[in-house]
């Protein structure tokens, strides 16, 4: 019950995946539909068990004062204004003013502001990593230098390193782009076989 | 593997046998045809010759196509298309064709409720009206019966089920020849030889390490191999008696890391060391997510971080984060876009595939790497079909070219 | 520690507090400065195949984005197309994305209206442009397009028969118009490449936002006769017809930002050769 | 629901406030990027909830059940199914929908081979190689690139000798192909930067206009 029963069901559900790919009856189309709302469908009961995590770090720093717990307060203060304004009745849920309100003026700016922050990393990346130690960086630095210096400038140098950039891009990093892209179609394919078969469990844990 | 065959048949005879017994097809009967009102000067009558149903689809599209006159098409201004379900029912104008096309992919609706419903295996009756420049149009007599059907089987995808079936059988015969005591040789991997090495290190500097999963789902193929090596990494830790760090993305990504740590604790004999708490759910925004990861590494200091599985923008982030913290940072993923800046910010990196082998190295079994070898056969095989194909390509013969191709 | 050495150990937040200042001053006085942006020969063949082209020509144009695109594709759309209204080639347009249409129908309004501004004269419907509406299943539509665009297009998107639009007028499929050119956000640019170019061989080039670009060069030369990517490629149309707004606005950011991270890996270099140290590392 | 100019600013000026305790976070760690991060930990996890609950599991669940789809109860069962873990005990009945859900990534294995293995061939086919145009020379020299990227991945033979060498061919096309791509992503990266600055520029003007 507690093996046997999972991994029937994973080659069941996995051998219906691969074969409906290549049938395109409606009937089977609305099977495959449906089966994606379960995954939906447990993902959402599986919230609970994220939100019960949550809570129960927070809560557990608050309580044994460790360092920084004060923070841990904002964190819970955020979780419950969020899902007591946008679950009670009658307070408009998705349309409440201080849901949609937290999500425009907090969750945005700050979310947007962390995706910025790549526009340093990736300038602190290059820095440390865009040095001719060996031939390999060399090679990563060259073809990432031109392609950004491309950007720039630079007078009559401009048209030949265009040329090249272009080149760069149309040649070694096509053919690097399908190597790796076929290497992991059959990597995933592969282990996506022995998940099927149950050869791959170790997601089940043991006991 | 026995009752697994018989569940496969029963599964194959589900689908395809019991649609074909359902959806039996019933013999059309003739239809009457009508005469067209003649009125002076009229253009050429159009004479409906067929209706197609497109193959290797769900059905519910019909083309249909007539002939017409060549001196007529510059009397006309173009066609209407008009569809019924009966010859003397109504018919219901379907849409236009220009003067000089003579053929009309009649699109209807998939589901019953769409006004456009257009049913699988049942009559439909098609006439087609040359509207004439000079006002006067002609009908063409009632074209018909026609059905659309959807096929059991894609055609055009044939090639990927032979790829799949050939490379299926690879990675079982390989398999199970490593079952029956075959070596098998893998390269060693500098990224694989550094997990164990990693854990080492942090026990030595007794700080913590730290996993991430990356931001996929439980289904994503790229985070069930890094469940796999997360088994090794927790089994190692708990060994040495260092501190884990698993902050997760997804509840049901979650659970599983609880279930695989906790059985790696297990099988360490350390059942007592673990707690729910090393593996934790931080929120499923993903930049909220990555300013919590950010904040864990700057304040626990880990001594390596691992980040495997599927990352989006936020690779760079963690890595340069981590970076600045001084740990070992081993990466790997099969997002293609994210591998070069783990490439440039990490200390190993696993490319694409390589998360893979690794998944199949770390893992308990090692018949696992029997896939391997299968692998590098299909890679052998793919190859040799390169070589052909733009050889023949290049000498103008497309027999390759086309063999390979998927008509989706 | 010598001076070389500390190149090499450069804390990593002077990289930061540079790029910081130097893209915020570029930013706020984007106005009183402009770049030369470097044109490309990608670009530029886009823009000698309209100039080429004779008044009266048409280009079919397929806006096949939608509006969480809009502001890194709308530039070059801008662009060509206020190219086109210049050279008196007609745009017939259409959209493949299936919620494209209200964006189209506004970006068309505005644009026209523009050029009728800049080069006074009038821009109208049905003569100068015109905007045959969407059609879902894309692959379909653009193999239809190929015998005649009736085929799906019967009438326009204000629902007046093509043949009734000037602009339409012995037009009937690719080999009545001079080219086509897709700004798409999506796989539409694969569908263009295979059902389009390889079956109909009209000449077709692609816009595409700055992720997808990289994917697209290896077509250059066969299927497509040109690319623009992203916002740098917008801003150098921008610059060929003359015209620069807000992709070029964009630049003076763009190139110091880069001029930046050019000129902290030559540091890096100078200090790493200089020192002799053997860290750090890239990993594979 | 519109708010007043005071009201907007008030908004305005605290998006403004985290946006700059994100970007601290450049400096090094400190309590206002500590509380924006926390922030915005709890914010996230209460606003996906709330959303996925109302637009996920209402619509596939609450109201099919509701409107006599009685099947949809099955998955309702199976994500219930999940609560187990709670008890240590029962916990291994949540086995039951994470096998389900695991077994989904099944479709993997048609699309992996049709979009990473066929599209790729298919594609590397179409491209004009031949002899006599440049374009052919890349075309042919795009293929070598290709076979030798996938000999470096050969994982059950030792990078020895010739094989060796061609693999070493293998990883230097790969790392050209990786500064391409890194390099190329800089443009985008620092747009993404410069709209941040575009906000803090706006929420000045609105505080301009605001006081005077």
């Amino acid at each position: 019950m507690k093996r046997r029963v999972p991994l029937t069901i994973v080659f069941i559900v996995s051998l219906f995946m691969v074969i409906q790919y290549f049938v395109p009856l409606d009937s089977w189309a609305w099977m495959y539909q449906y089966l994606i709302d379960w995954t939906i469908i447990i993902g959402v009961f599986a919230l609970l068990l994220g939100i019960w995590s949550l809570l129960r770090v927070n809560y557990e720093k608050i309580q044994r004062k460790s360092e920084n717990w004060q923070y841990s307060i904002v964190t819970l203060l955020g979780l419950f204004i969020m899902i007591i304004v946008g679950f009670v009745p009658g307070w408009g849920n998705l349309e409440n003013y201080t849901y949609q309100h937290l999500f425009y003026y907090v969750l945005v700016p700050i979310q947007a502001t962390m995706f910025s922050l790549l526009a340093f990393f990736i300038a602190s990346a290059a820095f440390r990593a865009f040095r001719a130690r060996s031939a390999l960086a060399s090679l990563l630095l060259f073809s990432g230098l031109i392609i950004m210096i491309r950007f720039v400038p630079m007078g009559p140098l401009s048209e030949p390193i265009s040329e090249i950039a272009t080149w760069i891009l149309q040649v070694p990093n096509l053919a690097a782009k399908r190597a790796i892209i076929i290497g992991i179609g059959l990597g995933a394919a592969a282990t996506a076989l022995k998940i099927m078969l149950g050869i791959e469990r170790a997601y089940l844990g043991r006991d | 593997m026995r009752y697994k065959c018989i569940i496969a048949a029963a599964v194959l005879f589900v689908g395809l046998i019991l649609p074909q017994a359902l959806f039996a097809q019933e013999d059309a009967e003739v239809p009457d045809s009508l005469l067209a009102e003649v009125q002076l000067e009229p253009p050429p009558q159009p004479v409906v010759t067929e209706g197609v149903d497109r193959p290797n689809d769900n059905g519910h599209k019909l083309t249909v196509k007539w002939k017409y006159p060549e001196e007529g098409v510059d009397l006309i201004e173009g066609f209407e298309v008009y569809r019924s379900m009966s010859p003397d029912g109504e018919f219901q104008l379907r849409g236009q064709s220009p003067a000089d096309y003579f053929e009309y992919f009649d699109i209807g609706g998939v589901d019953k409720s769409d006004p456009d419903y257009m049913a699988n295996d049942e009559d439909y009756y098609y006439k087609i009206v040359a509207i004439g420049k000079n006002g006067v149009s002609s009908e063409s007599e009632i074209g018909g019966p026609f059905q659309t059907s959807g096929q059991v089987f894609h055609t055009g995808k044939i090639p990927v089920l032979i790829g799949v079936v050939i490379f299926a059988f690879f990675t079982v015969y390989f398999i199970s020849s490593a079952k029956k005591g075959k070596e098998l040789y893998v390269r060693p991997l500098a990224g694989i030889e550094a997990v164990d090495e990693a854990v080492g290190r942090a026990t030595e500097m007794g700080k913590p390490i730290l996993y991430i999963l990356g931001i996929g789902t439980a289904a994503d193929i790229a985070t069930i191999a890094s469940f796999t090596i997360l088994g090794r990494v927790a089994k190692k830790v708990a060994e040495y008696q260092t501190d884990l760090i698993v902050p997760c993305y997804e509840p049901i990504v979650m659970s599983i890391a609880q279930d695989v740590v906790r059985s790696a604790y297990l099988e360490a004999g350390r059942p007592d060391q673990y707690n729910d708490d090393m593996v934790f759910f931080v929120t499923n925004a993903q930049f909220a997510y990555v300013a919590g990861v950010n904040g864990i590494m700057v304040r626990e200091r880990p001594a390596t971080n691992f980040y495997l599985g599927y990352f989006a923008a936020e690779s760079l982030i963690l890595a340069e984060t981590g970076n600045s913290i001084g740990a070992i940072q081993i990466a790997g993923t099969d997002q293609i876009t994210q591998i070069p800046f783990f490439v440039v910010a990490c200390d190993y990196t696993l490319i694409g595939e390589e998360l893979y082998a690794a998944s199949a190295y770390l893992g308990r079994d090692p018949l696992l790497l029997g896939s391997l070898k299968a692998e590098d056969w299909a890679k052998g095989i793919l190859m040799v079909v390169f070589l052909i194909g733009v050889l023949t390509v290049a000498f103008g013969w497309d027999g390759i070219r086309e063999l390979v191709r998927v008509n989706l | 520690m010598n001076i070389f050495e500390k190149m090499v150990a450069l804390d990593r937040r002077w990289v930061f507090l540079f790029l910081f200042v130097v893209v915020s001053f570029a930013y706020f006085f984007r106005n009183s400065f402009s770049v030369d942006v470097v044109t490309t020969k990608e670009v530029e063949s886009i823009y000698d195949f309209i100039e080429g082209a004779e008044p009266g020509d048409k280009i079919l144009m397929s806006f096949d984005y939608d509006p969480s695109s809009l502001a890194e594709l709308h530039p070059m759309s801008r662009a060509i197309m206020l190219h086109c209204f210049r050279q008196g080639v007609q745009v017939i347009a259409v959209t493949l994305s299936q919620y494209g249409a209200g964006m189209v129908e506004e970006v068309l309004r505005d644009v026209s209206a523009e050029a009728a501004e800049l080069y006074g004269r009038e821009v109208s419907y049905g003569t100068d442009y015109c905007f045959i509406g969407y059609r879902p299943y894309p692959a379909f539509v653009i193999l239809g397009m190929g015998e005649n665009f009736r085929v799906f297009f019967p009438r326009d998107y204000y629902d007046t028969l093509l043949d009734d639009l000037p602009i339409m007028h012995r037009v009937r499929n690719y080999d009545d118009v001079k080219g086509v050119l897709s700004i798409t956000s999506g796989t539409t640019s694969d569908m263009w490449i295979i059902y389009g170019n390889a079956r109909y061989n009209m000449p077709l080039a692609l816009g595409v936002t700055g992720v997808m670009a990289t994917d697209y060069y290896p077509y250059l030369g066969n299927a497509l006769f040109g690319l623009i990517g992203g916002w740098k490629g917008a801003a150098e149309y921008e610059q060929l017809v003359d015209q620069p707004h807000d992709a070029n606005r964009g630049m003076p950011a763009q190139v110091a930002a880069h001029l930046t991270i050019v000129l902290f890996i030559i540091i890096g270099n100078i200090g790493y050769l200089m020192s002799g140290r053997k860290k750090p590392k890239i990993g594979v | 629901m519109e708010d007043g100019p005071t009201v907007e600013i008030i908004w305005t000026t605290l998006a403004a406030l985290l946006t700059v305790a994100t970007f601290s976070f450049l400096y090094k760690d400190n309590p206002f990027y500590k509380f924006a991060e926390h922030l915005v930990v709890g914010v996230g996890a209460g606003y996906f909830a709330v959303l996925l609950v109302l637009t996920s599991l209402k619509p596939k669940l609450y109201d099919p059940v509701l409107a006599g789809e009685w099947w949809y109860i099955i998955p309702g069962i199976l994500g219930a199914m999940m609560w187990f873990r709670f008890s240590r005990k029962l916990s291994w009945f949540s086995r039951y929908p994470i096998a389900f859900y695991i077994g989904t990534s099944g479709v993997a294995i048609p699309l992996y081979m049709y979009n990473n293995v066929f599209r790729q061939l298919s594609a590397t086919l179409d491209l004009s190689v031949g002899f006599g145009s440049l374009t052919a020379v890349w075309g042919i020299l795009i293929v070598i690139g290709i076979l030798t990227g996938l000999v470096y991945f050969f994982f059950s033979k030792e990078h020895k000798g010739a094989f060796g060498g061609v693999a070493k061919i293998g990883i230097y096309v790969l790392m050209m192909g990786f500064g391409a791509s890194f390099g190329y992503t800089v443009m985008a990266r620092v747009s993404l930067f410069v709209q941040r600055i575009a906000f803090l520029e706006s929420w000045g003007v609105m505080l301009k206009n605001y006081f005077s």
